[in-house]
């Protein structure tokens, strides 16, 4: 197993622990644990139906954890209703319908920032910034956006909280090669201003390259991890997504 | 009240509560049975009642009712009364039709479609029925209503021991339509309304031609509204636009189905007794629980009450074990 | 084939309240417009006043119904007996409560009514904002919460508005009433068409209202969250927007409009009855459907359309038939078009 | 890149089948053949459009562009109930089983040809409707013995476990006697136990019923025990197909699992038209 890269437990910003859930009666995860550090990229990689997008929604409250620990911050957030662990500042995009499409693209943005109090509008403005395709028109409807703008739509409306974690379920699916390359310097760009990322990915060789670390799930058990770029040479990771 | 008086008045209970079952059996195929949601059954029992009346009731005293002039002139065609009441057996018949033939149209429209499409327009099409008979005097009278609607082999039998002969009609009525009901819901063609209703996808991957079922269940229900309606009509003897209003030929009948046990026949009859028994034995209490109103509340709290407490009613549905025909 | 039904992680609740205006409507605006036009010297002017009052009504109902069936998804079967409790609740204010603080007025300047009517409607539509919501709570939340589909809300609706009759037949009775009113003369314009000043008074609370719907929808932060649910509601929670506040807000609104369209429709024909409500559920969910279910500007120009044209038939076909002449037009869009005029609506 | 299947001639061809949902195109010119008789797996990343393209051939979703023929017949077009009739089946990824009606009943729906499917037959033809439900329970609880579930015939299909409604699925289909058999993702959820019966029955049915398989499936080493060929789909195409062996050592499949770069984009773009290519051999 790879080295922890970080000072100590009371520096992880977001910990699972053999977090077991699923749908129904099937079961997904059968005990999955990830660590997340201040201010760093996660990417968790691995086959179709690992449950990778299933930890996600466990960790955001969408999916019922039924056994294990999350904890963000220092607090137990298993159980929480979405929207309490969304205004702690733990934010999630949907790998798909992640906009809301009959809204315009300023109206996402508000509606991503629900749950402040305080005047947003500078904010929005921030956003504009980071993702000046946006800004162009901010009355358009989100449905008549690219699936590229849709995609960085999605991450700025979970930015608009100002959150320390954003979780992205593969942020880079249904793209073409050089939207995939501008949606992860954009993530890039997210993560230098110091917004913590877990990525879940199937394009594992870019999501790597700029992670800290990396995990590897298999059939909801973690089988691999660490850091970014040595997941990346290792021969192993190939074998499992073909099996053999 | 003497022992005779509850003893005629049992039996006019159960007249109407046989009645009622049929219209209940009829929404069990629908709701119960396929998940129709039919909230216009009131157009379906104006229709069949108002079909046998008009094909068995003389035509009225034109001095009396100008505007009256089409009811009934075809009972006088005299060379179909072989002295039997054949007309009786003739009205009900096209009762059953009219109201398949109209559910039909509907169901060809809005089967197709989201589901509560089909209660709108079972809505429209029962306050279509209504204003039609309201506003065509020349059919049926308007509010004025139809009188004088004959007694099947009425002069068999003296008018006071009429209800007995009646009853016996009611009950082999009620007999005829729940097996024909419970042998059409116990065959294949059963299982496949019950897959529709637990899911329409699967039961289209299972090769069933959705929409076809749908549109035969949704006629075979409104044609037992029918049969229901005929004879409601010649036990009331007099129908205006009035009679059906929706408390008493809609809310009643879904509160029977709910009640007893949608997605089963008996439980349809059962609820229909009960619930005719509450109606009609409430009158009986003092004062303020008396009050018709109240037992209108009633109705209402009922069904929300069925739907939250007990979705199965109190029968429920009986789980179809394989008859064993090789095992063991 | 529902196309939802093969998304079943989604459940059937992702919709979509159609607020794009395309040139293919604005063609289809265009040729109804012209219609219209070139059928108006064969029509009578004064009809097409009256429908337009009528429209007035069965707009601030559809409205508040689309509404209820875009976000919760449901066809609420109660919303007519939503209307009827609305305007009862005010007879009661404006016919004792009232009269006991000494209150009484009728005849107000041009209108039939009196400035107690214009107190009571606020105290009547806020009644029925609170019963919705206590409905909500009592029945509805607990049945979507256990999952249950759309056809078992629409028959639990059924039962709430046979209760809610009944009640207002146990309080009332099945009598005919009348708000507090005086007879006034009708406003006598050119071409034989005349205006009752109710009517005026009729089509300026529909204007305010629907242009408030609109502010709401599309200024505030809960109209906004409002159509957000309505077009993906998982993403909503997601978002931390606060779904059952979202769910209560859109019962105040629809109810809040019910009730004043249950008002405003005893003024305008003079009297209450405890099956107003229900009768007139026909237009209402003509003028939904027509317009695109869950689009409240659909529903709008719908109800006009409704209003005018079965006001307009009765020149030639008795005027009690109006309610199926709406439901004529229903049936006529279902075998045509059956996602609406605007084609924002779902099948 | 492989050749075409060994085993039998192609009961199934798709051409150049497309699908748009709105803007997104989810199947894209996408062409392959399924040989009689074979397993065959479709493989690929999630969002290549694997189940949409089952979607397309069932019958649930019609298709913007392209054809399927199957068994030497168009079906594109035709509803789910009208494939079947041409006795293509398919399992959905969530088994949708009707809750409450039993295990047996369940099965017993799917045969074609019920005379008591009639509703006159049902009234006046009981007996003939008897014994053709003799007939059909019959095969219905050897179908069951045949997936191991016949202990649980008169149980709710609804209180069934994931597995056991996967299994039900699978029944489901050869209840229908089937030529051909779509299941999407039969192993997801499904405990080894449970799976190594699953995969007995497919591989039975396989063989003594003849039944051609597609399979959809994540679990690769399912797939490379159960499947030859395997097709492997990407961006809504077909990418590679060949034997297990050869997927795995195809470069570009791995590309297209682990995210190519943009020179890979070019190398799928050129492997689309091989793909077609193929198809069109």
């Amino acid at each position: 197993m790879g080295a922890q890269c970080k000072g100590g437990r009371l520096l992880a910003l977001l910990e699972a622990l053999d977090v077991v859930a699923g749908y129904g009666e099937t079961e997904i995860l059968h005990g999955v644990s990830l660590t997340v550090g201040d201010g760093e990229i996660v990417t968790i990689i691995g086959p179709n139906g690992c449950g990778k997008s299933t930890l996600l929604k466990a960790i955001v409250g969408l999916v019922r954890v039924r056994t294990g620990r999350v904890t963000f911050r220092g607090s137990a957030i298993a159980g929480w209703p979405p929207e309490r662990i969304v205004r702690g500042g733990l934010c999630y995009v949907p790998q798909t319908s992640n906009v809301f499409a009959s809204l315009s693209i300023r109206e996402n943005l508000e509606m991503g920032a629900f749950v402040r109090r305080d005047d947003y509008r500078g904010r929005i403005d921030e956003m504009f910034r980071l993702f000046p395709d946006l800004g162009l028109r901010p009355g358009q409807k989100a449905g008549s956006l690219s699936g590229g703008q849709r995609q960085m739509l999605a991450i700025a409306r979970a930015l608009m909280l100002d959150p320390s974690l954003v979780l992205l379920d593969e942020p880079s699916a249904g793209l073409s090669p050089a939207m995939v390359g501008m949606v992860f310097e954009r993530i890039r760009e997210v993560n230098q201003s110091g917004v913590a990322v877990v990525l879940v990915e199937q394009n594992a060789r870019e999501a790597l390259s700029m992670s800290n670390r990396g995990y590897v799930l298999v059939a909801g058990e973690n089988r691999l991890e660490d850091a970014g770029e040595d997941l990346l040479n290792n021969p192993e990771v190939a074998s499992l997504y073909l099996g053999g | 009240m003497d022992v005779i008086g509850i003893f005629n008045y049992g039996v006019g209970f159960v007249i109407m509560a046989g009645i009622y079952a049929i219209f209940a059996l009829g929404l069990n195929i629908h709701w119960g049975f396929t998940g129709l949601f039919n909230i216009g059954i009131a157009g379906f029992f104006a229709l069949g009642a108002y079909t046998a009346a008009l094909l068995t009731t003389q035509p009225p005293d034109p001095a009396q009712f100008e505007d009256f002039r089409f009811g009934g002139n075809w009972s006088e065609i005299g060379y179909l009364d072989l002295g039997f009441d054949l007309w009786f057996f003739l009205g009900i018949a096209a009762a059953a039709v009219v109201c398949g033939v109209i559910a039909l149209v509907i169901g060809y429209v809005t089967l197709r479609l989201r589901d509560d499409y089909l209660a709108i327009a079972t809505l429209g099409i029962a306050e279509t029925v209504r204003l039609f008979f309201l506003n065509e005097k020349w059919v049926a009278n308007g509010s004025k209503g139809l009188y004088r609607i004959p007694e099947f082999l009425g002069h068999v039998v003296s008018p006071e021991n009429y209800d007995y002969l009646y009853l016996a009609v009611v009950l082999a009525a009620l007999g005829v339509v729940f097996l024909a009901a419970q042998r059409a819901v116990q065959s294949p063609w059963g299982r496949v309304l019950r897959g529709i209703r637990e899911d329409e996808t699967a039961a289209a991957a299972s090769g069933k031609d959705v929409f076809r079922f749908k549109l035969q269940a949704f006629i075979l229900g409104a044609v037992i509204m029918g049969i229901g309606g005929a004879l409601f009509a010649h036990h009331i003897r007099f129908l205006s636009p009035l009679t059906f209003d929706p408390l008493l030929a809609t809310f009643v009948i879904w509160a029977m189905l709910m009640v007893g046990g949608s997605g089963n026949n008996r439980g349809a009859v059962l609820g229909a007794f009960v619930v005719w028994g509450i109606w009609t034995g409430t009158q009986f209490l003092p004062g303020f629980f008396a009050d018709p109103n109240l037992r209108f509340f009633m109705i209402g709290v009922l069904i929300v009450a069925a739907i939250l407490l007990r979705p199965g009613g109190i029968l429920g549905e009986t789980r179809r074990i394989a008859r064993g025909a090789d095992r063991e | 084939m529902n196309q939802s039904a093969l998304n079943p992680g989604l459940r059937d609740i992702v919709r979509r309240i159609a607020l794009g205006w395309t040139p293919a409507h604005t063609t289809i605006a265009i040729v109804v417009i012209a219609a219209a036009i070139g059928f108006l010297p064969f029509v009578k002017m004064g009809l097409v006043v009256n429908g337009v009052f009528l429209g007035a009504i069965i707009a601030l109902g559809a409205v508040g119904l689309t509404l209820i069936y875009g976000i919760l998804n449901f066809a609420n079967v109660a919303h007519g007996d939503y209307m009827t409790m609305g305007a009862y609740a005010t007879l009661f204010v404006v016919g004792s409560l009232l009269p006991r603080l000494g209150i009484e007025s009728s005849g107000l300047g041009p209108f039939s009514f009196g400035y107690s009517l214009l107190i009571a409607l606020p105290i009547g539509v806020a009644a029925i904002v609170i019963l919705a919501i206590a409905l909500e709570v009592a029945v509805y939340r607990r049945l979507r919460n256990r999952g249950v589909n759309a056809v078992v809300l629409a028959m639990a609706s059924l039962g709430v508005a046979i209760a809610l009759r009944g009640l207002v037949q146990m309080i009332w009775g099945g009598a005919t009433y009348q708000y507090p009113r005086e007879s006034r003369q009708v406003f006598q314009l050119p071409m034989d068409v005349r205006v009752p000043p109710d009517a005026i008074f009729i089509m300026v609370v529909t204007v305010v209202l629907v242009a408030g719907v609109y502010l709401v929808l599309n200024r505030t932060r809960m109209g906004k969250a409002m159509r957000a649910t309505a077009d993906n509601p998982d993403l909503a929670l997601v978002s931390g927007i606060d779904t059952r506040r979202v769910v209560w807000w859109t019962w105040a609104m629809g109810a809040a409009l019910a009730a004043t369209a249950g008002i405003l429709l005893a003024v305008f024909q003079a009297q209450l009855q405890p099956i107003m409500g229900w009768r007139f559920l026909i237009p209402l969910f003509a003028a939904v459907i027509l317009g695109g279910i869950g689009n409240p500007y659909g529903a709008l120009v719908a109800a006009f359309l409704i209003g005018v044209t079965s006001e307009v038939s009765t020149q030639w076909i008795n005027p009690s038939y109006k309610p199926a002449v709406a439901f004529a037009m229903m049936i006529g869009m279902l075998l045509v078009r059956p996602r609406g005029i605007f084609g924002g609506g779902r099948n | 890149m492989a050749n075409v299947p060994a085993s039998g001639e192609a009961i199934l061809q798709v051409r150049n089948l497309v699908k748009d949902f709105g803007g997104v195109r989810a199947v894209d010119h996408c062409s392959l053949e399924v040989g009689a008789g074979a397993i065959t797996g479709l493989i690929g990343p999630n969002g290549a459009g694997k189940t949409t393209l089952f979607n397309l051939v069932s019958g649930a979703l019609p298709p913007t562009a392209g054809r399927i023929v199957f068994d030497g017949r168009r079906i594109d077009g035709m509803g789910l109930h009208q494939t079947f009739g041409r006795g293509l089946v398919r399992t959905f990824q969530i088994p949708r089983e009707m809750k409450r009606m039993t295990v047996l009943e369940n099965l017993m729906l799917p045969p074609g040809g019920q005379l008591g499917e009639r509703l006159w037959a049902s009234w006046f033809l009981p007996w003939q409707i008897k014994r053709q439900e003799r007939r059909i329970e019959t095969a219905a609880l050897e179908v069951l013995e045949f997936v191991r579930l016949a202990h649980l015939a008169d149980e709710y299909a609804g209180n069934l476990s994931g597995g056991q409604k996967k299994l039900l699925e699978l029944a489901r289909t050869l209840m229908a006697e089937p030529k051909m058999v779509l299941l999407d993702e039969p192993a997801a959820g499904v405990n080894r136990t449970l799976l190594r019966d699953l995969s007995d029955s497919i591989l039975a049915a396989s063989v003594e019923r003849g039944i051609t398989f597609i399979i959809i499936e994540h679990d690769m080493q399912f797939v490379m025990r159960m499947c030859d060929p395997v097709i492997v789909m990407a961006n809504g195409a077909v990418i590679a197909e060949g034997t297990p062996a050869q997927v795995q050592q195809n470069p570009e499949v791995l590309e297209a699992y682990l995210g190519g770069t943009v020179q890979g984009g070019a190398v799928n773009g050129g492997a689309v038209q091989g793909g077609a290519a193929v198809g069109a051999a």
